[in-house]
């Protein structure tokens, strides 16, 4: 789970980043009130779960209240990427000497929390490590230990920072490295971490929650803003599936990550497209079928449906039960593929046999499968 | 002969008295996995599918003998099961259990390190040496006893294959799933070690997916150190770049990890790669 | 450092921990106050640290508000162990169905916490763990992976805990542990945790802090209750002396702990006895050896003063002179032996034999340090 | 020959720019010490003592070739820096530094144990092998070289046992004083080892203080493992039961580390336990 900016920085605040004081406003008159209350030069920026908003034209800086006003009038509401930017943050503009990008995420192949440090901050790390890979420092953290002082003088000596500040930056790392172990981040970063006349300032943050974490922290799980996703995202979230819109016309509604990326794969091997990534799960109920089937067949695009199911703890039968349940809310016009093995596929076949659905093809192999969807889908478009 | 389990692994379920438990635990029972108790905190005591159930790890061992386990518990209480496992000195150990916040499996990763046992997942489906034991959530009967070793970082897909070798009359000596989570205890080059020390396996088959660098590595053990051949399948291909598949941990990282990336060097290893999981066994003739 | 009963079990409620809402009364006045505010039955409880103030009377039931009041009119004041009584807390009785101990403490041959717990609780556990060692379970942690909920488990079915209890209990441990570690402590214990129809509930607990951890925790070291401590010994701690009052004639003024205790050893070899305990520390400067000193000659058993100094960090000359200084403020009537050798020792013996103190007496070796020591004391005696 | 320092040992000072740092580098650089660098963060750059200076052990180690560091920073930093000097892999780290948290070093401790480096202390007064090399604070004109190994809990009291020992005109191979905390990195038997395989020591004293159990455990090393004859002396018979005799960790804990049990464990183990410490020299002959 993603967090805006805002609240990634009251969050890194709340750990004892210096991060600016700045206001969240939903309208133009609150952007106005905001400005006139903070005083003084402004940057108005969107509020929204993607990169490149600056390059959008998600990020001014306003002179006056009216301006700030003015900029909010034109951001809210804004489109970036496919997110509709419902909120702006007011902060007051620092005076920016140098930028530095600090950052916090697993690597995964020493299995341990990593820093990532840039004297070239203010711009995407990984464009600093594509065009100057000396420029990134990485220091790997013991997660038995912590992050240490002597990493931290470390990697400012790496940096260049100027002396004067190593003290606030050693305070800044602990800090931020805290934050990211206690809410169970998959990313914390700083970017840019601004070198001012006052000190270091946190201008710019992000962070990135495990979602299997959240149990833990209810807190931020309560930040989660769903405004900006897509209604079949909120829908497979709440029936917790896992769904990924694309661009193809055949609906996938598979079980088990690997074989609905192969499920995928197999319709663009015989020459369709998939539709979507869609993972029941483990032991899915009928009613999660059913969702799942809903979630599918909102999408215009979608020609025909492959439902592919290898039942281990999955039952078939509760999968065939789901698929008739769904049927009964929603009315499907596309022909759907339907392939049932393992757990209790007689029972499975035999409930989809005897519902006597027009639509409905039987397939054995995956590979069968996979064909007839393409052929199905191609009749449909 | 087979790798990791047999049927001598003497095997306690943690989490017997769940409903995954229960089920699975019938299952295995029905294979004819020895499945000598259960462990479930303030349930000791009790039975479960006729089987003894214990407070603590601990005093189930003492009670059985056992030397495995295999964990059903929820994700929130699956590291303190895995600990407690170890704890008590078990040799093998299986974690179905999706769901675990990395944070967790970083630490108990580390302290894993440190003792001599082995975990196999977690959020994987688990172990199955045909006709003598399976521990975890493979059904059982979808493999018969043969040469092919299987290692996999995937659930159902696994079943595919293992599924369609039946279909060819092929067999499996082992088939471990290590799990779709980028920290996990066994990874591709632990399997591939014991295939290759194993006299009943004379092939391998390899199933990845994208995400991390599993396959290349595995692919560069594949190059210097086995004799036996190794067919693979990578799933993915398909897979929009950036963007989490699943629970998988299939994630594209700035460009590395891609299915094509993983296919060329399981390639340059040797590796035949199939193009479908159900050209696996041909391309195992 | 030690925290008073009410100090441990307002921080263990810091973490979570069921305690009795009691209140602390310094007069017999607020105990009324307090007894007739919580109602019912109370306990008035001396708050002193030291042990046994059961069995000294410090520890009363109160049926009524009167009877607290006069309780607390007979503790306040009372001499428990030397300590006087400066505050009782006001503890509402519990209705007591069985009492646990839990503690934390440090095992420092296997350099690990371990979970100290028995069924017999309510009782000192040095008892239980010398009349029923069965019934003492001893549980190590692993300070990366913390207290696990199966070790607890573990615990729990040792003890013979009802199962009603387990979850309770659980959070218990987990918080006592935290609060044990979170906290620098080297001790921290519940005892009895008590088992009333209501639940789990710390009914007395004791902690101890690290001192060397001190620094990390300014609002623990706030809680230090020095009123019963004697003058010396804050005295001592002000200057940063160890200082340790004893029952022999000889002062002992020594750099090092274990040179200390060797010289209070060698006074006893040769027939006299140590006053105190006392070590200046490495590198000393003039100030802490004056200060140390004035303590010494503040205890009216002192026949003669034994000061034994090797020079490594600590400096003769720098000894000498604070000797002088010290010698200017207090009277010394006394006979006084020094033995100064290592750095700067014949700087220092210059400036003592230059002073023309009158009961300096010189000494070469240790043993002839430690004789001359003992025969000018039984020449006072 | 000598144990764990001697002439070709290349040291870095931890915290060299402070008050005590920068007076045991002179004292150490007059013995003959190989001081070649130091380190404070923020301070790279800088000299002191004639030693230059960096910001890190890293650079310092890059730029100089140490193998060993003394650490000299105050308490709430000396973790750090004992992190420091392992990560970068130096063998031997000798912490001077006094009144660390005992959870510090719990920490530290396990951490140490998984890495090959040596800590010595903390809360000690470093190491000596006479006419070689210094590394921390004991003075180095107390002490001729000769065949008597050293090792010791304690700090000033070591000194008198190494000057009564010159007085005698008895040498020493190397003196370790190994600290008085309850928790630190090198204890008894790891020096009894060390000196029964040192060609150049034939004896050895030990020099034990209350509390604790280290010194019946050495007594038990002794008894099955050394061929070298060894004198001690235990500090503090005249100590209270149950009270802290200073810094020194010296605490009689249950009953248990009393002097009284030291002496007995030491002596069943057939070494001769001096009155004071003065004595020793006598009944090293």
């Amino acid at each position: 789970m993603n967090l805006h900016e805002y609240q990634s920085k009251l969050r890194f605040g709340d750990f004892g980043i210096p991060i600016p004081r700045g206001k969240v406003a939903e309208t133009p008159e609150q952007a106005y009130d905001a400005a006139r209350e903070l005083g003084g030069k402004v940057v108005v920026k969107a509020q929204v779960l993607t990169g490149g908003r600056g390059k959008a034209g998600g990020v001014r800086l306003a002179g006056t209240p009216d301006e700030a006003r003015a900029h909010a009038q034109t951001i809210l509401g804004m489109d970036i990427h496919g997110h509709t930017v419902h909120k702006v943050l007011i902060d007051p503009a620092a005076d920016i000497q140098s930028e530095i990008y600090f950052g916090v995420t697993n690597d995964r192949g020493a299995r341990l929390p990593v820093i990532i440090c840039s004297s070239e901050g203010g711009i995407a790390i990984e464009e600093v490590a594509a065009t100057m890979p000396d420029k990134v420092i990485r220091v790997r953290v013991k997660p038995e230990i912590g992050l240490r002082g002597y990493q931290v003088a470390n990697i400012a000596s790496n940096i260049g920072l100027p002396r004067e500040h190593w003290k606030q930056f050693g305070q800044i790392a602990g800090a931020l490295y805290k934050c990211y172990v206690e809410s169970d981040a998959t990313l914390a970063e700083i970017n840019p971490l601004a070198v001012t006349p006052g000190g270091l300032l946190a201008v710019d943050g992000k962070m990135s929650i495990d979602d299997n974490a959240l149990f833990r922290h209810p807190d931020l799980a309560a930040l989660r803003d769903a405004s900006a996703d897509p209604p079949a995202e909120i829908e497979a979230r709440a029936a917790e599936l896992s769904y990924i819109k694309l661009d193809g016309a055949i609906g996938c509604m598979v079980n088990g990550a690997g074989l609905a990326m192969t499920t995928m794969d197999m319709t663009k091997l015989f020459g369709g497209a998939p539709a979507n990534f869609l993972d029941i799960g483990g032991g899915a109920s009928a009613d999660k079928v059913a969702a799942a089937l809903r979630i599918i067949l909102s999408d215009p695009n979608v020609k025909a449906v492959l439902c592919n199911i290898f039942g281990g703890i999955t039952r078939c039968d509760d999968v065939a039960r789901g698929i008739l349940a769904a049927l009964e809310e929603v009315r499907m016009e596309q022909p759907m593929v339907v392939r049932l093995v393992g757990t209790n596929e007689d029972e499975g076949r035999q409930i989809i046999d005897e519902s006597g659905l027009p639509n409905v093809i039987g397939a054995t192999t995956l590979a069968d499968a996979a064909k007839k969807a393409v052929e199905a889908a191609g009749r449909e478009a | 002969m087979a790798i990791y389990i047999d049927k001598d692994t003497r095997v306690l379920v943690q989490g017997i008295t769940g409903y995954q438990g229960r089920f699975h635990t019938y299952q295995m029972l029905e294979y004819g996995t020895q499945i000598v108790g259960g462990v479930t905190p303030g349930k000791g005591g009790e039975w479960a599918e006729g089987v003894p159930v214990f407070d603590t790890v601990e005093t189930a061992l003492e009670a059985t003998g056992a030397n495995a386990s295999v964990i059903f518990v929820p994700a929130p209480f699956a590291a303190d099961a895995i600990y407690e496992a170890i704890d008590a000195g078990l040799e093998l150990v299986v974690c179905i259990t999706e769901g675990i916040p990395v944070r967790d499996m970083i630490n108990a990763r580390r302290y894993i390190d440190q003792t001599g046992s082995r975990l196999i997942g977690p959020n994987c489906p688990g172990l199955l040496t045909p006709n003598q034991s399976k521990v975890g959530i493979i059904p059982g009967d979808i493999a018969i006893p043969g040469p092919v070793g299987i290692v996999s970082r995937s659930g159902t897909l696994t079943y595919e294959v293992v599924y369609a070798l039946k279909n060819e009359g092929t067999g499996v000596s082992t088939c471990v799933g290590i799990g779709g989570d980028p920290i996990n205890g066994t990874n591709f080059i632990d399997c591939l070690r014991a295939f290759e020390q194993d006299p009943a396996t004379e092939k391998v088959v390899l199933i990845g997916e994208i995400g991390g660098t599993a396959e290349e590595e595995a692919a560069a053990y594949i190059k210097a150190n086995m004799t036996k051949p190794v067919v693979s399948f990578v799933a993915g291909r398909t897979a929009p770049p950036g963007r989490t598949m699943g629970h998988a941990g299939a994630i594209v990282e700035g460009g590395r990890g891609t299915a094509e990336d993983k296919v060329k060097a399981l390639e340059a290893a040797g590796v035949k790669v199939a193009r479908h999981p159900e050209e696996i066994p041909d391309l195992l003739i």
